[in-house]
């Protein structure tokens, strides 16, 4: 007897998971998932016992509680690289609240699986970043692991329900991380964000609510519950019945899915939030909110909006290119004129987010995948650099781009990385950055009227080299500013947080099929749904 | 040597490109630590390459077959759903000589900035981006399909800006080095758009698939207009890389790097990967196509060659001199002398990069660029003397058979005037063709006399001038001996064309309008029956060129030379001033730039940064104010308006207390008369409810 | 025996009632306290009567009688406790008007 | 209708005028002698009802304490009390809203206790014992209500103590 059985009654549903998502895996036979996201939590209820003078007990508790997810994902990176990231693997299904149909369902596909490598691997480089807090040092790790605890479910989620609370559960943290340990304006900042996501994430409980009444799974028996949070189960077309089947609603849930999503990407009139967050919080929580924070929207949007309205995704692609071509451009634009380094980064994170849109907004599997890929770059490149910007903070306590000036005579390694980082940034050929654009701009042109929309967005490429070669001149070239004369040279420690995704950026950029091979499963599967879904190309 | 059959395995080619690469990251990371600060590593490295590309080139020598290609298989790179990317290594003729080229000039250039960067605080640094720069290109010249041609496009497009920018203590070499990259990086954004649109059609990229694609199965919605659009979008990466007209303002700028820098890079190699990417896509191009490229690449080359005319700092006037060459060569290709182009560019390498070194060496000597300072330098430093004179023979196309100069050139002008011949309309490219001919003879013996001939014009500069070191003066010979040969032993130009032919192009004319009908035509015709053509217009040419070439170095002499010194510069430059300070000026381009393309842009981006703070902030900062005041506004209402309602409540109640309150006046029979009422309802209830049937 | 209007119940009743009210006019209209008093036995002994009558036409039991019995008993211990109450006013007040009075109201 | 009919008639309507008449004459008159004599015939009426309703020992009791006890209190009371003669024009002088509102109040009593009395039909069974006789009464009150008949004798001393305390010249 399938597992499945002692969930669904209904032979078709089990079938139809089967078929589509799970394939022959077992169920709950691995809790590796579990695992990762809860040793975090865990690790965070154990900094609470300790003493609050014993900080480099804390340090090691959180080193250990974010090492042991990197060690997992390292596993779970080899099993995808051996079979291929089509069906979701390291199934787990539990009861969590029987009357309402929520099921504890966490599984990873192709999507899910490097974003979630990405997280553990973030997190427990930001565990170093973060090793001179000396405010609160309990309360910043302890809360800080709950965070690691909310982005990996948030990424291993398949019921709805799970994926809002996980989705909440990200936020608070996020908002005290800001909010003591920031900047001059951590308050403003923090409230910001809050209230800002806050409001995306309610749009998101209406839409969870308006599918979960509107969808009938037929199962058997007399107590057994029509509706469903199993974000696979929804993806099934004719399971909706209700608002489900009227076109103007769907678009209707559609945009609300897209705004709550777009808050988090952010996309260009809902993004004011991100270069206040990330001016003012402290460097690791910069690096944690740009390397997967910002990848919630984009990953929010390929699990949740177009498996479950895929004919919405299509009859809206055009728009989705739109805003990722405005984000790249105004972005860009935006950074040149920046004058504070976080807040340069901060914009160009958005023109680089604009680059998964454009590439979503193609739904070619080229674009797709050049989306995917662009995410996972996006947070080891732009990681680097906030850790970077982080390390120059520390020294010389300000962040204005025109207060340096010829740095490189005196910190030369410190200047090669940050023109590494520089590089990988603006997409040069031989890194990461360069492939994920590459093929989001093949992706978004096969689409037949994006032509134009990703035309001007090649140019972004002229723009982002501009800005970011001319800060990389005002700080590091030109004559030698004597105001820092006693700058000393980048550390070991904070070398080592930069050399691994160093190498990731140069691995990927030779060998990009490590990781493109996982993604590809994940994104055929997807595109199964989505065209099955929409029944036919509606454009 | 020639025992191993170097073509037969991939495993050669690939060294080539993987020594540098080595070389690369040994010395930027331990290349400080090793002795000599590990140049050797480098020098090994390049000539390890060399060794290897003089081989296959003997081997191609000896095959003597033009469409000989080295059947390599490509290794599949990346997959993303259906769309599928193959890298491999494409070697043949074209290649071969390319990578001569590359390797060669690349090795000497190594050997002389072991002299010419000696004591330099970051030796081991300037290595490593030659050895990054020699990886990239070439890979460039490897590279067997469009999208690895883009990568390491880009990546000779970050050597350089590295190696320009290697004083980066200078302002000027610092914006110098931006610069180079952002108007590649312009360039590269019309290349890349080009890739898209035949990925988009076409869906592959390797160069066969596609010449083959384009010839049998091209979409129909691939038509004319888009081709051509496509071709344009290339070549405009050609006109980032290689300097030409809208996007030359770098190339000048650019020599703010170290001078062999400046030969490697800017004379002789990067600048010709544009020319060699027309040479490699030359079918993709549209016969419109071509003639934008001819029109670009004639312009350019009488544009530069009027602004070198004038300059006073003699590497400017070698920078120009280039771009100049360069605008030849893309002209050539572009007037079907594709055999013409490609050659004047293997020549054009070795005595632009013997100039380069050349002026280098003086530069080493003298620590001074301005012509100003220089002056008969000749006895001082004989060597780099005969080297450069030999040099300017060779650019300035003397006819004397032995110098390889006058055979590209000419060949170019030869093809120029077919074209014209055929089609009048174009007579504007022979007189860019000829005219630039006539300024280059011009200001390179210009430049000879100012700094070798006449009376040393800085007595302090010429006291300790000396001669360069064996390291830079070896190259310097070498480089000599091969501006001469390289023209094929006395044979004049017809080995090249056993190697390299021109390849029929891939564009089939469906519906062909009658006006590009007959261009093509006309090329066809010239290559197959129509020889007489051909080869009245090379004779015509050669006659033109030889009396063209005289009359301008007489003029010269009768300027510069001190002996016969009759027409003075100075009164020349007097009278012309309007034209003297529009040339010196380098005809405002740059200002132009400045004025219309980068301050408004950095405007823009101030209002775009003002408007995202100001309005959508403003937005958001809004809706929190208006939610404030919506907060404040039901906290009032629900003082006024509630708490009202609820004192009123209060008040009523108070009210009907006070009332209650008269029944108790403390008169016994009140409250006896009260009772009785009570006793009454009570009864009037009993009666109403129980007893009334 | 039978009389004449309507059965000897009923017209027991209506004696009662009528003295009952005519107790309550006296109450209500008396401003002299002993006069309340009398009003107030007037009540009493319609109380008194009804429950003669019933005992007797009614239920047939004593019961009725008894509690006439304990309701003179209590009358006439109320009547003394109401006129040493008059007495102490009328010493208080000199008068024993009752309309006057409203030393009740707080 | 016999002799003893008219007879028992004429005796019964006799009394109960006579009651209903003296308590009229205590509700209404002006002086408070008046009344407290007319309160004398109206405890006379009463005993004669109670005859009639086989309460002979009642009838007795009545006449011995209504008339010989509370009304010589009563008596003695306004003897004490009488103070000026104002007090008695006192009751024209009450407003005649006041009488109205008390008559109202009246009628609407009597209205009530009928509307309450006459639609039950009280025709109960006759008394099963023949006539009441004392030696009943005197069983009732000591079997079924001896406990009430003790506490009340409390009640009476209690009476007496409070009415000597409270009537006690300071």
């Amino acid at each position: 007897m399938d597992y499945l059985s002692n969930f669904y009654s209904n032979p078709e549903i089990i079938k139809y998971l089967r078929d589509v998502f799970l394939g022959a895996g077992a169920i709950n036979q691995s809790h590796i998932l579990s695992l990762m996201t809860f040793v975090p939590f865990l690790g965070a209820i154990i900094i609470l016992f300790i003493p609050r003078q014993n900080k480099d007990l804390v340090r090691a508790v959180a080193v250990v509680a974010t090492g042991i997810p990197l060690l997992l994902a390292a596993q779970v990176f080899w099993v995808f690289y051996t079979q291929g990231g089509a069906q979701m693997k390291f199934v787990e299904m539990y009861d969590w609240i029987k009357p309402f149909n929520i099921q504890y369902f966490m599984g990873i596909d192709g999507v899910s699986a490097p974003m979630v490598i990405l997280t553990a691997l973030l997190g427990f480089i930001c565990i170093f970043a973060s090793w001179n807090i000396e405010k609160g040092v309990k309360a910043y790790f302890a809360l800080f692991l709950i965070l690691e605890t909310g982005m990996m479910g948030v990424f291993c989620a398949l019921d709805f329900f799970l994926f809002y609370v996980y989705w909440e559960v990200m936020l608070l943290p996020m908002y005290f991380l800001i909010g003591i340990w920031g900047g001059p304006r951590k308050e403003y900042a923090a409230i910001k964000f809050f209230v800002y996501t806050l409001a995306g994430s309610v749009l998101m409980l209406l839409v969870m609510l308006a599918m979960y009444f509107n969808t009938n799974i037929a199962e058997a028996g007399p107590n057994a519950a029509q509706h469903t949070f199993n974000l696979l189960l929804l993806t099934n077309q004719n399971m909706h019945i209700g608002i489900l089947q009227n076109f103007d609603m769907r678009l209707l849930l559609y945009i609300g899915l897209f705004i709550a999503f777009a808050i988090k990407v952010p996309v260009f009139p809902f993004h004011t939030w991100l270069p206040d967050a990330h001016v003012e919080a402290p460097t690791a929580i910069s690096v944690i909110l740009a390397g997967v924070l910002l990848k919630m929207g984009t990953y929010g949007i390929f699990r949740i909006s177009f498996p479950l309205l895929p004919d919405m995704a299509q009859y809206t692609s055009i728009g989705l290119a739109v805003f990722g071509m405005i984000n790249i451009i105004y972005g860009a634009l935006c950074a040149m004129a920046q004058d504070d380094l976080k807040k340069l980064v901060a914009y160009s994170s958005i023109s680089h987010m604009g680059y998964c849109l454009l590439g979503m907004g193609a739904l070619t599997a080229a674009g797709m995948n050049g989306a995917l890929l662009q995410m996972f770059n996006h947070g080891t490149i732009t990681g680097m650099l906030f850790l970077l910007v982080g390390v120059i903070y520390e020294r010389a306590h300000h962040r204005n781009v025109d207060g340096f000036g010829g740095l490189a005579t005196k910190v030369p390694v410190y200047a090669g990385i940050m023109g590494f980082a520089f590089f990988a940034s603006l997409g040069l050929p031989g890194m990461s950055g360069f492939i994920s654009e590459a093929l989001c701009f093949i992706g978004g042109f096969e689409h037949d009227y994006l032509h134009v929309i990703t035309a001007v967005s090649t140019l972004g490429i002229v723009i982002t080299a501009a800005y970011l070669l001319w800060t990389f001149q005002k700080i590091f070239l030109g004559p030698f500013n004597n105001k820092y004369d006693n700058l000393q040279e980048i550390n070991g420690r904070e070398l080592f947080t930069l050399v691994p995704l160093g190498i990731i950026v140069v691995i990927l950029g030779f060998f990009p099929s490590i990781i493109l091979n996982i993604m590809g499963g994940g994104i055929n599967t997807l595109m199964n749904i989505i065209s099955k879904g929409a029944g036919h190309w509606s454009w | 040597m020639l025992g191993i059959d170097f073509l037969g395995s991939q495993f050669w080619p690939l060294l080539i490109l993987l020594c540098p690469l080595a070389a690369f990251v040994v010395q930027i990371f331990i290349g400080r630590f090793l002795p000599r600060k590990g140049d050797w590593v480098s020098l090994a490295a390049i000539g390890i390459s060399l060794l290897i590309s003089v081989a296959c080139f003997a081997q191609v020598l000896i095959k003597k077959d033009p469409h000989f290609t080295a059947g390599f298989p490509s290794y599949q790179w990346l997959t993303a759903g259906m769309f599928t990317i193959k890298m491999g290594i494409l070697f043949d003729n074209i290649t071969a000589i390319m990578l001569v080229v590359v390797t060669l000039v690349s090795f000497l250039v190594h050997l002389y900035s072991v002299g010419y960067m000696h004591g330099d605080i970051r030796y081991s640094r300037f290595f490593a981006y030659l050895s990054l720069f020699s990886f990239s290109m070439i890979g460039l010249v490897l590279s067997n399909n469009l999208l690895s041609l883009y990568i390491f496009w880009e990546l000779v497009g970050v050597s350089s800006y590295l190696l320009i920018g290697f004083w980066f203590e200078k302002v000027s070499a610092a914006n110098a080095c931006k610069k180079a990259f952002v108007t590649n990086r312009v360039g590269d954004f019309g290349f890349f758009l080009g890739i898209l649109l035949i990925i988009f059609f076409l869906g592959k990229t390797e160069y066969g698939e596609v010449f083959n694609a384009l010839k049998m199965s091209r979409p129909v919605d691939f038509t004319e207009g888009w081709l051509t659009f496509a071709g344009v979008c290339l070549f405009m990466g050609a006109v980032g890389k290689s300097a030409q007209f809208p996007l030359h303002v770098w190339l000048p700028d650019a020599m703010e790097g170290p001078t062999p820098v400046s030969a490697l890079i800017h004379a002789a190699t990067m600048v010709a990967a544009g020319v060699y990417m027309v040479t490699r896509l030359y079918p993709v191009f549209t016969p419109d196509a071509l003639l934008v490229i001819a029109y670009v690449g004639g312009f350019t080359a009488i544009f530069a060659a009027t602004i070198a005319l004038v300059q006073n700092d003699i590497k400017r006037v070698l920078a120009y001199s280039t771009v100049s060459q360069l605008g030849y060569m893309v002209m050539g290709l572009g007037v079907g002398g594709y055999v013409a182009g490609f050659y004047h560019l293997w020549t054009h390498a070795f005595f632009k990069a013997l100039l380069f070194l050349c002026s280098g060496s003086v530069i080493h000597a003298l620590h001074s660029q301005d012509l100003r300072d220089m002056g008969g330098l000749w006895k001082k430093m004989p060597i780099t003397f005969v080297a450069m004179t030999i040099g300017t023979l060779a650019i300035s196309g003397f006819p004397p058979y032995f110098v390889s100069g006058f055979y590209s050139k000419d060949g170019i002008l030869g093809a120029t005037l077919a074209l014209v011949m055929e089609r009048p309309q174009h007579f504007v490219l022979a007189i860019f063709g000829f005219l630039g001919a006539a300024f280059t003879a011009f200001y390179m013996f210009r430049l000879i006399y100012m700094t070798f001939t006449g009376h040393p014009r800085d007595e302090h500069k010429y006291e300790h001038a000396h001669e360069s070191p064996w390291t830079m003066t070896v190259p310097l010979m070498v480089l000599a001996v091969l501006s001469i040969c390289s023209a094929g032993f006395f044979s004049g130009s017809e080995w090249f064309g056993d190697y390299v032919q021109k390849p029929e192009s891939a564009v089939v004319m469906a519906h062909v309008p009658a006006g590009a009908h007959e261009a093509v035509a006309g090329s066809e015709a010239v290559h197959e029956g129509g020889h007489s053509t051909e080869h009245a217009a090379h004779q015509y040419a050669v006659i033109l060129s030889i009396l063209i070439v005289f009359i301008s170095i007489t003029l010269a002499t009768l300027t510069y030379y001190h002996k016969f010194k009759k027409i003075s510069a100075e009164k020349i430059a007097e009278r012309l001033k309007p034209v003297y300070n529009l040339l010196y000026n380098k005809y405002y381009i740059d200002e132009i730039y400045e004025k219309f393309i980068i301050r408004p842009v950095v405007r823009f981006t101030k209002l775009c940064s003002r408007f995202d703070s100001g309005v959508i902030d403003g937005a958001v900062n809004g809706t929190a104010k208006a939610t404030v005041f919506a907060a404040f506004a039901t906290g009032q209402h629900d003082l006024k308006v509630i708490d009202g309602a609820v004192n009123g409540v209060a008040q009523t109640v108070i009210a009907a207390g006070k009332g209650a309150g008269m029944m108790q006046t403390g008169r016994i029979k009140n409250y006896f008369a009260w009772a009785v009422g009570g006793m009454v309802c009570i009864l009037g209830l009993i009666y109403l409810l129980l007893l009334r049937r | 025996m039978d009389l004449v209007f309507g059965k000897m119940l009923d017209n027991l009743i209506i004696i009662g009632a009528i003295l009952f009210c005519l107790g309550i006019y006296t109450v209500i209209t008396r401003r002299n306290a002993v006069g309340i008093l009398m009003g107030v036995e007037l009540m009493l002994n319609s109380a008194n009567l009804n429950f003669v009558a019933f005992s007797k036409f009614r239920w047939g039991m004593p019961d009725g009688q008894v509690f006439v019995i304990f309701v003179i008993i209590l009358a006439a211990a109320e009547a003394a406790v109401a006129l040493a109450i008059i007495l102490s006013i009328f010493h208080n007040f000199g008068d024993i008007d009752v309309d006057t009075k409203d030393l009740l109201k707080e | 209708m016999t002799a003893g009919q008219i007879l028992f008639n004429v005796v019964f309507y006799f009394f109960a005028l006579l009651t209903i008449l003296s308590a009229s004459v205590v509700a209404f008159s002006r002086n408070i002698l008046h009344s407290a004599f007319a309160l004398l015939f109206t405890f006379w009426g009463v005993a004669g009802l109670y005859i009639f309703s086989d309460a002979q020992f009642l009838a007795a009791a009545q006449v011995l304490i209504y008339v010989g006890g509370i009304l010589v209190l009563i008596l003695f009371a306004i003897m004490l009390t009488h103070r000026n003669p104002r007090e008695d024009s006192g009751q024209e002088s009450n407003q005649s809203s006041s009488v109205i509102l008390a008559s109202g109040i009246t009628v609407l009593v009597y209205i009530a206790l009928l509307a309450v009395y006459l639609p039950v039909n009280w025709s109960g069974k006759a008394a099963s014992y023949g006539t009441m006789t004392t030696e009943m009464l005197g069983t009732a009150l000591t079997r079924n209500y001896l406990i009430p008949f003790e506490a009340v004798s409390m009640l009476l001393l209690a009476a007496l103590l409070g009415a000597a305390y409270l009537a006690r010249r300071k």
